[in-house]
């Protein structure tokens, strides 16, 4: 039997709802860029991205109201925003590693029982790339991973070591995937939502790191 | 009387010489690159390069295929040429990047397959330590010590040492011999301005270089500029260029 | 929704407590400089500060002679009050300082006569490496090396090391606990512009603290400010009053 | 039978001839911010200010013309000029330590023979200020002193070895003072001109520090 599992979007979502209202918030490539537009209402954020940009708005979907010089880290065109200011490259990472972003959402190919993260060089590639993730990962005040549970052949993303090479150690705080939120404490990573129809033991299943089922568990949550 | 405006981007960057070190601007997006300078470096046949900015970049034939998978989106510029250009034309013997490889299985950054046949080496990079390096040599800082990279292959080879409890990596300043850097507008003292995010790696790498070259959409009269609003000033830049509209 | 902007000046800094780092804005010249906000932090009465800056300040009288000394030249603002005041309000233990004693054998300026007292312990810093340490600060960069110092008093006490032949001075972020910025303009998200000569120290030190103060002449409606122009990013400040015109 | 000395508008005019077109270029306090209206006709300069502006104009001697946020590094008024642009403190002295200004025209209480310079703490001070002159000793790519030759009390100024704290080692290049022009070089102190009136051996009778008398020493040249 397959269960349904949540769509990208539903992560994204799911995500977004950590967000209060005034944080500056960097979204990584991916899942987590679908954030952009999924801000709980009347929360006003600010986005931070890579090539110095702050406070811009939605992805624009339309070419012919793009603007090659309003894009975000993933080239993608976005809509300006009252607010919005520009930085140059050296100035953005200083808000980076300045410990200046509340919150920086990234993709993962491995996350460890202890929050290391491992997202840079893909297993089988020769040469990976650092982006400014690693600087994020390090930096961020808070680390939150939006991925599938497991890889594309069914192998276990939330490990007991990394074994692909680290982006930063002890760096993830949550992990929200296509079947589970996850938060990582000092104990080890505490199960907090499971995606409507999955138990604690089947996500279990899919996850070698030990999990501890929080006693408040419930339904992934994406309204309050 | 100060005029930094050069007629044409091959007499702008006639002095690149084999071996040199080329900082090359923009992220490796549709806006911000500072493409008729890297094709004029190619035009240079200069050898042995080493080039440093934020990604590997896309052989030309790539180029294209990039263009027309991202016209959905956005329209690039149809002289858009970058490091892999460079790559392209065996420049390039070694490269400072943050970004050398596609973050997918499919497709291949210019550098990356360089790398693969073992014709290059790369000094791979995190973004804003790039950044800060290339900052540094603007500003006259030796070194400095950031806590990223700690704990990963970013440390190797690096001098470690805790402040305030936190480990932290040793970072050289990288100054370059030439910046490539994609402005807006300019005026004859070679003062920049930008537009959005093309101001990037752009306005970093302006003054990280012995000689900084600047592409430009627009001259203006000495004046035009807002005193409030100029982001380079002219003493970074040694040289403007102006682009043709294309 | 964002709104950083504080009703007065002794509420945005109510907080400042004991032993706090005040990093103050300005150059110590007529403009720039947030004596509303240093008027305020020395009515809270915090002791033991130590300050960080360009120069030693005036006491209040000195101020008036200096108003009325520079008077053929360009009028003070009649509110004028530095990092002097909180000395004369005794609330000084340690200056962090590029400039604190006059440079003529007449008049001295006020932490100057408090070090002369014995009562205040001094750092002293070029003033390029204060600058660089703010702004270290801000940028997460732990500690740099700079080759201004070598073999003047300035490394005395810090390591010394080679860089490409040349002698450098390790030198430490500094962080304040509280920076005090005067601006020209400021919208609800914090964002910050200057004007002329006034920028100085003051876009430095903002987001150089765990909390960042601005003065400001004026607010305006988010989106007022032009996006390419904006000096300080709203995320560096944290509260923002309004003076009122003197 | 005392000769007569140059006045410091002479001095900071001999220093302005070292301008050449397109120099960036930074002054002290006290005479050589003089220089910045003597400026030899047809040369354009970029004058910098440790506050934070490149390219400003004239000092401003009427009150009324003056904007309180358009000084120099000495408080007073400038005029605005086209070209100018403004930076913060950080990035005004990006522009000194990294080496980006062609001459610093600084004062001092003592210059060496090696070039050292002492020029921050008065003799009987206890306390002196560094204030920006040590970043821009050390890292213009010329600094000219300018001075008195020697001190109110009759002291020479240009010394073997500085008594003072020193701003700089081996720092400045030439030495204009109101009796002669020396240039500092790898075989000692070259004296280059001497003021109307005055010979090589009355210049070296007020200078402790011995001087080599150049070959073509001539008169002050304030003309080519």
């Amino acid at each position: 039997m397959t269960k349904e599992r949540l769509d990208e979007v539903t992560i994204a979502m799911r995500a977004a709802k950590e967000f209060q209202d005034g944080m500056v918030v960097n979204l990584g490539m991916g899942i987590p860029m679908l954030c952009n537009t999924l801000v709980p209402e009347g929360r006003e954020i600010i986005f931070h991205s890579e090539n110095g940009v702050l406070g811009f708005g939605a992805t624009i979907e339309n070419p012919a109201e793009a603007d090659i010089d309003l894009l975000n880290a993933q080239g993608q065109p976005v809509y300006p925003k009252p607010g919005m200011c520009f930085v140059d490259h050296a100035e953005s990472f200083a808000i980076v590693r300045g410990g200046h972003l509340d919150i920086t959402v990234l993709g993962a190919l491995q996350v460890s029982e202890k929050g290391d993260l491992a997202n840079w060089r893909m297993p089988g590639k020769a040469v990976g790339s650092l982006g400014g993730g690693m600087d994020l990962a390090f930096r961020a005040k808070k680390v939150i991973v939006c991925m599938t549970h497991t890889s594309k052949d069914g192998q276990p993303k939330i490990v007991r070591e990394c074994t692909l090479p680290l982006t930063a150690p002890r760096a993830v705080s949550l992990i929200i995937t296509d079947v589970a939120v996850i938060e990582v404490t000092a104990d080890g990573l505490a199960l907090k939502e499971v995606a409507p129809g999955w138990t604690a033991e089947e996500v279990q299943a899919l996850t070698e790191a030990r999990l501890l089922v929080s006693p408040d568990l419930k339904e992934i949550d994406l309204v309050t | 009387m100060i005029n930094k405006i050069v007629p044409s981007f091959d007499e702008a960057v006639a002095d690149v010489f084999d071996g040199a070190v080329i900082l090359v601007g923009g992220f490796g997006i549709a806006g911000g690159t500072p493409s008729q300078l890297v094709r004029a470096v190619a035009r240079t046949g200069a050898k042995n390069l080493t080039v440093a900015g934020n990604t590997g970049g896309l052989l030309p034939q790539m180029v294209e295929m990039m263009i027309e998978r991202m016209a959905t989106l956005v329209q690039y510029p149809r002289d858009y040429a970058d490091i892999g250009m460079l790559v392209a034309s065996g420049q390039v013997s070694k490269g400072i990047l943050a970004f050398p490889a596609s973050p997918s299985t499919q497709g291949k950054m210019a550098f990356e397959m360089l790398l693969e046949q073992g014709k290059a080496e790369l000094e791979l990079v995190p973004q804003g330590t790039l950044a800060e390096r290339i900052r540094a040599a603007r500003a006259g800082v030796a070194a400095f010590y950031v806590p990223v990279g700690c704990g990963t292959v970013v440390e190797e080879g690096k001098e470690v040492r805790e402040f305030n409890g936190e480990c932290c990596v040793l970072e050289r300043a990288l100054k370059g011999d030439f910046s490539l850097v994609r402005a807006h507008k300019a005026d004859r003292y070679g003062n920049l301005v930008y537009r959005g995010t093309s101001r990037t790696f752009n306005a970093t790498m302006a003054g990280g270089s012995t000689v900084t070259i600047a592409e430009v959409d627009e001259i203006v009269e000495l004046g035009e500029l807002d005193p409030e609003a100029i982001v380079t000033p002219g003493l970074y830049v040694d040289r403007v260029v102006l682009r043709e509209k294309v």
